[in-house]
């Protein structure tokens, strides 16, 4: 059979620096295919070169067997490709409609107008099956980012495109989002659409792809069939070694560190209220849309509670994010590049930020005071290109993550806000990160972590809170801590 | 999910930031209307609209300019060029209607040297139209050996001069323009990509807007606007100076940011736009009505410059 | 020697250009080589153009190198300031400087002088440490308009001023010589006094608001001939050319066709052409040692219908001629 | 992972991006030293660089604010404010140190006023130091009735005109201020905060940055900068006039841009603005030794500054 698509010997470099040896990847019409590798691989390098955001140094790309040229996102989308962006790839003041119909606006009035009814329609008709309370007239900023991730889903879908990659599609997104893609996903590859799945998520990966290439530094590593092949297995292809399942341990002390009473803003959180205590590490479930962010955000006094104290070590945290870091407090937001990084500036300005101050002698930032604890910190999470003076929006995704958890290790942050912190980062540095979170429970910080991953809520957390609808719904101990349990707190009992 | 998409009332149409705008304005006008019997009356409202007019045209091009992300510094001297080789044109006896023409295609043509420098040389609009600035004020006084050109015919001059229905014809003019600018921005694709470009360069070029061919498409309008703005003031004045036009940019700015467009790009408003022009014209108008010293008409000017965006800030939130 | 600050319109050490010839005998030949700089203001206004015309044509007469240098636009003070200082260093005998301020070529003069260079303040700005200086008394400018409305309009009326950029030292005496005059006769009201910064666009829409506010108003006086000719077009758009007076200052060609055409009223001109022949033969005679007064005034006339023929003369001679006479 | 960490020597410390602006300078001032036998005199580079250090002094504070995410547009009518009001100190008798550590103070006033109307108001910079333009202007001609200030007191003259080791003080001046920017952008916490803030508001105030107090401080910067420039000029001319800083934003907008910064925030570097000031100078001294006219000025100056970009471009590859 004609592969729908075939990439071969792909070969691409930023700079000096290479990232892609050579690399090739077939797909065969309707067949779902996992594309696997470590944070940096150049997984999502292969697909920008596929959907023409890149232009690769060397190789081919045929589909249906004829040899295509894709020198921009336009000739890609021409060739039959659509791509799905690992970061969200949107137009803030635009409303959802026309994001979805970015560049390729349907049109009235022989081709002048642009059909905003049929728009809308139209993305109403796409997003359905995805998730049907997303309001398509409204501007794509005022959307959380589950449902920006959403759309972006369905801006991939509208262009009838025979290839479909998809970049990290669901790191933001919780099962039951993830069960309707898959759906969609089934229904697309009935119609022999091709589809290239990306994600970090192992459990996601052997439930809807027949195979998968796995890269490691951005050479090809293996093809293997999925689910024929034991996840162990595949996990060691990816990361070059056996990781060994560590079980959870609890480093939790009787001493309230922070304490939430009476926490709200609008409809979004209502009342929160908790405590979290010296070494322990609490996880909050729910539903996209829950309140989890809202909450976190506003502990970190990045947003303005309408009511409501947070104290620590018993005295009460005046409000404005600089009181809250001072008192230990640090946010890892959801929203990586709105939120986290400042693009253009070196990992170790990244990392150092939040505690300038702390580098400084004399009003002077003791650089090689900073760039050593910063080597020191990225050495820990393996950050790869292990290069701290780069600038960070040089980095993968994942990369980038773990310079901004670095960000608050440096400022020696005793209460961590994790929100979504493996959004995006591979197994191997997941389990890093969760080694990481259990050293610093196990140093007497204090953590939470907000994640849509029931098995990561699960593997790392002593306590969890289930929130629904604003609402802290439940509290569970350890002994309560399953997957059917948080479930069930969480959906709304309508 | 509103589900009222047609008709639209005009009201509604009129956005929420639009409405900060217009009662920055209605305070002005309302302050004028208490210090000066004049201003209310019908005759001198016209007035502020036709003085009015010519920045409003200039700030047009300029917000869409600005919206698509850039700037567009050299509007004045473009104005001037076209007007100095649209004047000689007639002067030396071409019909006005081909001499209008060909002014107008040499703005867009000074238009599309600067998006071509922005598009394809990957260069800094301010920077870029910066240049411009210089270039083409050299290219007019050079052509008219610093001179100015008397003589336009009196047709030429009748259509700028004129009235529709009572309302003078550069306010029909502009009018008409500003119908199209919000066509432009709020119906058809290039508004789409301008707000896309400017919104976010880099999911535009993604999702496959063509980048160039937008910013390219926001100078030469800008450079039309100009051209135009300089059809209009060489036949009220009756004269085309290779001066003309200065400081033009700022006024231009002043209005689109007053109106809600945002130098940081993807965002403003063709409605904002016009209200901000009406609020600088009436500023002027009023102090001159009240024969405000000129020291003070620059501090007042100042002043009410900064209370009316704290104004619009309070009312409008964001 | 300590001067004393210069104040062109008031310095009690004048002469009247006419009598320099009676009183310092004829112009001297200037020695083999001479060379000499003029610094202008901007030549975006014929005015400056004007006078720089009239500085070369004594060059070229009598064979003097000649440079003429001009800031890229009217308030650009650091830019006119380089040049001067730029030109410096390279030889000149003499230097005619027009500053744009009253202070922004001050270094330029110290170094000028420290370098042996002639230094002469040709016209509008006053450089208080100016040894010399060439140019017409601005405020006689303003003058010269309220009395031609003192005596043309016997029955008073409002009038308005069109100014030029707040804070520049003509446009200030231009506008307080009218001003001062026509109030003091009593007859009068200055309605309206707005600043238009120059442009002809800017003085067309105050004087559109100005006429609409004033329906009987009788004239307006601006501080030059770019921003009454934009007044003119005002007055006829609101159709009240032949009751409105307008009147520019300056005296460039469009002012005077647009006298001849009966658009204009007047303009006070102050001949600039002659002015720079003037200054440049004073630039000349200081370089050759002579010690003339420290202001030499120019001539200036208010031009009208009536006597418009008589002024619009490019032969330099004939209108020393005309103006000697008087 | 790269082991050189210290020392530094200066050619690695100048960044790629630099040396594109640099190559720029070298090529104009090549031209030009073929052109005229005086451009490449001691003197006459001493000229460029004195003439053009006030705009230096201006650009270093533009710069920050450019790189923080702003824009000044106030800084003339600020120079002149400052400079009217510390004249008027200094002929009133006020000891010359102490006239001008009172108008360095009111410079940084000007800064803090743009500054709390951005930052606390949350205006955009452009429209809050436009409405500053007119205002600064308007009390300065206020205070002075429009007159220059003259008779300033000798001691204070003879700062500015003196010179250290041949090197005008303006110069020196100038260089020990461009060292200070350049420890508070690459040493400071404050310079990651400036560029931090101008690169990513939201995540800079997420990280605690004090965004507030970051932007305030880059204006007032700018204001402080403003008013040194002042103080040098006034010791030069020797006089303070209330006209005085016309344009001088577009100059120092202009500086800046060359050297690299860019005007959406986040990037710009104080070596490349310092060798923008100087392709500025250079650019007026050697068309002013080779005599070319006015408008050939005008026009040569566009040219170049677009082709110095293209060249600039084109080395420095982004
Ligand atoms: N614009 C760029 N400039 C320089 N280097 C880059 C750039 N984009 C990517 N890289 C580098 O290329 C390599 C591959 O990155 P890529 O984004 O393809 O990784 P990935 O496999 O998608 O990782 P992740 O799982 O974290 O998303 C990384 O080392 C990254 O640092
Ligand atoms: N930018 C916003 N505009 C409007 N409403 C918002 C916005 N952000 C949050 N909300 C509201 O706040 C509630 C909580 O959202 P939040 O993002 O905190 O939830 P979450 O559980 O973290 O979900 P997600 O998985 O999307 O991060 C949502 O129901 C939503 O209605
Ligand atoms: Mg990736
Ligand atoms: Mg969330």
């Amino acid at each position: 059979m004609i592969p729908r698509l075939s990439l071969s010997q792909i070969e691409k470099a930023f700079g000096a620096h290479k990232v892609l040896h050579g690399v090739s990847l077939t797909v065969q019409p309707g067949e779902v295919h996992g594309l696997l590798g470590e944070n940096g691989a150049g997984k999502s390098t292969m697909l920008n070169i596929l959907s023409g955001v890149l232009s690769a140094d060397a190789g081919q790309i045929e589909i249906d067997g004829a040899q295509v040229t894709i020198a921009s996102p336009r000739s890609a989308s021409l060739a039959g490709v659509a791509m799905i962006h690992q970061e969200l790839q949107q137009v803030p003041e635009l409303s959802v409609a026309q994001n979805i119909y970015l560049g390729a606006a349907l049109r009235r009035a022989g081709g002048l107008l642009v059909d905003r009814a049929s728009q809308q329609t139209e993305a109403r008709r796409l997003l359905a099956p995805l998730d049907a309370s997303i309001d398509v007239t409204a501007p794509i900023n005022s959307l959380r980012v589950a449902q920006r991730q959403i759309v972006e889903i369905a801006k991939a879908l509208r262009a009838n495109a025979r290839v479909i990659a998809m970049d990290e599609p669901t790191s933001s997104l919780t099962p039951t989002e993830f069960d309707r893609l898959v759906e969609v996903i089934k229904a697309l590859a009935a119609r022999g659409v091709s589809i290239i799945y990306v994600s970090h998520k192992m459990d996601e990966v052997f439930r809807i792809c027949q195979s998968a290439t796995i890269l490691r530094d951005g050479r090809l590593v293996a093809r293997v069939d999925l689910p024929a092949t034991p996840i162990p297995q595949v996990i060691a292809l990816m990361v070059g070694r056996e990781l060994s399942h560590v079980a959870h341990q609890s480093f939790a002390s009787d001493q309230v560190l922070l304490q939430v009473s009476g926490l709200s803003r609008g409809r979004a959180v209502q009342n929160a209220a908790f405590s979290l205590h010296k070494g322990e590490v609490l996880g909050i479930a729910g539903l996209v849309g829950s309140g989890r962010t809202e909450l976190l955000r506003l502990i970190a006094g990045v947003d303005s509670a309408e009511a409501g104290t947070v104290a620590v070590n018993g005295r009460p945290v005046a409000s404005g994010v600089r009181a809250r870091i001072k008192a230990g407090l640090g946010l890892v937001p959801e929203e990586r590049k709105r939120d986290g990084i400042i693009r253009h500036r070196p990992v170790t300005s990244n990392i150092g930020l939040p505690a300038m101050r702390q580098f400084s002698r004399w009003g002077i930032i003791r650089r090689t005071k900073l760039r050593t604890r910063a080597e020191e910190l990225m050495q820990e999470v393996r950050l790869r290109p292990f290069d701290v003076s780069k600038p960070i929006g040089s980095f993968s995704g994942g990369n980038q993550q773990k310079a901004i958890i670095g960000r608050w290790l440096a400022a020696d942050t005793q209460i961590y806000l994790f929100d979504e912190p493996t959004r995006g980062i591979d197994v191997g540095a997941k389990a890093e990160i969760y080694d990481l979170i259990e050293k610093l429970a196990q140093q007497g910080k204090a953590i939470i972590v907000v994640s849509s991953e029931l098995p990561e809520v699960i593997r790392v957390s002593d306590r969890v809170l289930v929130m629904r609808e604003g609402r802290i719904a439940a509290e569970l101990a350890a002994s309560e801590i399953t997957e059917a349990n948080i479930a069930r707190h969480a959906i709304p009992a309508s | 999910m509103s589900p009222v998409l047609t008709p639209f009332p005009l009201l509604q149409r009129i956005k929420f930031r639009d409405a900060g705008t217009l009662l920055g304005l209605l305070l002005i006008g309302g302050v004028f209307a208490v210090l000066s019997p004049t201003f209310l009356t019908a005759p001198n409202l016209l007035n502020v609209l036709q003085q009015s007019s010519i920045n409003a045209c200039i700030a047009l091009g300029m917000t869409l300019v600005i919206i698509s992300g850039g700037i567009d510094l050299s509007v004045g001297p473009v104005a001037a060029l076209t007007a100095v080789l649209g004047a000689s044109m007639m002067v030396a006896g071409v019909p006005f209607g081909l001499a209008v023409a060909g002014a107008l295609c040499i703005g867009m043509l000074c238009g599309f040297i600067n998006g071509a420098l922005i598009a394809w040389g990957g260069l800094q609009p301010f920077i870029v139209t910066l240049g411009g600035l210089s270039l083409y004020r050299a290219l007019a006084l050079i052509f008219t050996g610093g001179q100015p050109i008397f003589g336009l015919p009196d047709g030429f001059r009748a259509l700028t001069n004129g009235t529709l229905a009572g309302v003078p014809n550069p306010v029909v003019i502009v009018a008409v323009l500003a119908i199209c600018a919000w066509v432009i921005l709020n119906k058809t694709p290039l508004g789409e990509y301008f707000m896309a470009v400017g919104g976010n360069p880099e999911a535009a070029r993604i999702a496959g807007v063509p980048v160039t061919l937008t910013k390219l498409a926001a100078y030469m309008i800008s450079g039309l606007m100009a051209a135009v703005a300089a059809m209009i003031l060489i036949g009220r004045l009756g004269a085309a100076e290779p001066t003309m036009g200065t400081l033009w940019e700022l006024d231009a700015i002043a209005a689109s940011a007053i109106g809600g467009a945002s130098l940081m790009g993807g965002r403003g408003s063709i409605i904002g736009t016009l209200i901000g022009c009406v609020i600088l014209g009436t500023l002027r108008n009023g102090l001159t009505l009240l024969n405000v010293q000129a020291f003070y008409q620059l501090l007042a000017t100042g002043i009410i410059i900064i209370v009316a965006m704290l104004i619009d800030k309070a009312t409008s939130g964001k | 020697q300590d001067l004393a600050p210069l104040n062109s319109d008031s310095e009690p050490d004048r002469m009247d250009w006419s009598e320099l010839d009676a009183k310092f005998g004829a112009l001297p030949a200037p020695a083999a080589g001479t060379k000499v700089a003029g610094v202008s203001k901007t030549l975006t206004n014929e005015y400056w153009r004007s006078l720089g015309d009239g500085y070369k044509n004594v060059a070229d007469k009598l064979g003097v190198g000649f440079v003429y240098q001009a800031a890229a636009n009217e308030g650009d003070q650091i830019g006119q300031l380089s040049i001067a200082e730029d030109l410096i260093n390279q030889g000149f005998n003499a230097m005619l400087l027009s500053p744009q301020t009253d202070a922004n070529l001050v270094p330029a003069v110290e170094k000028a002088k420290a370098a042996g260079i002639a230094v002469l303040n040709v016209n509008d700005a006053v450089i208080p440490s100016a040894t010399n200086y060439v140019g017409n008394v601005q405020k006689d400018n303003g003058v010269r308009v309220a009395q031609w409305f003192i005596d043309n309009k016997a029955d008073g009326g409002q009038v308005a001023v069109i100014e030029g950029q707040p804070g520049v030292y003509a446009a200030g005496q231009r506008t307080a010589g009218f001003t001062e005059t026509i109030n003091a006769n009593g007859k009068f009201s200055v309605v309206a006094s707005v600043p238009a910064n120059w442009s002809r666009e800017e003085a067309f829409n105050a004087a559109s608001t100005i006429l609409q506010q004033y329906p009987d108003l009788i004239g307006f006086y601006a501080n030059n001939d770019g921003m009454a000719l934009g007044v003119v077009e005002a007055v006829k758009a609101a159709g009240r050319a032949d009751k409105v007076a307008v009147f520019g200052t300056d005296g460039v060609s469009d002012a005077y066709a647009a006298i001849r055409a009966g658009d204009l009223t007047g303009t006070v001109d102050s001949f600039p052409v002659l002015t720079g022949e003037i200054a440049m033969e004073v630039a000349l005679r200081l370089a050759a040692g002579q010690k003339l007064p420290r202001v030499v005034a120019t001539p200036q006339a208010l031009i009208t219908k009536d006597n418009v023929e008589t002024y619009a003369t490019t032969d330099m001679a004939a209108l020393r001629a005309t103006l000697t006479a008087k």
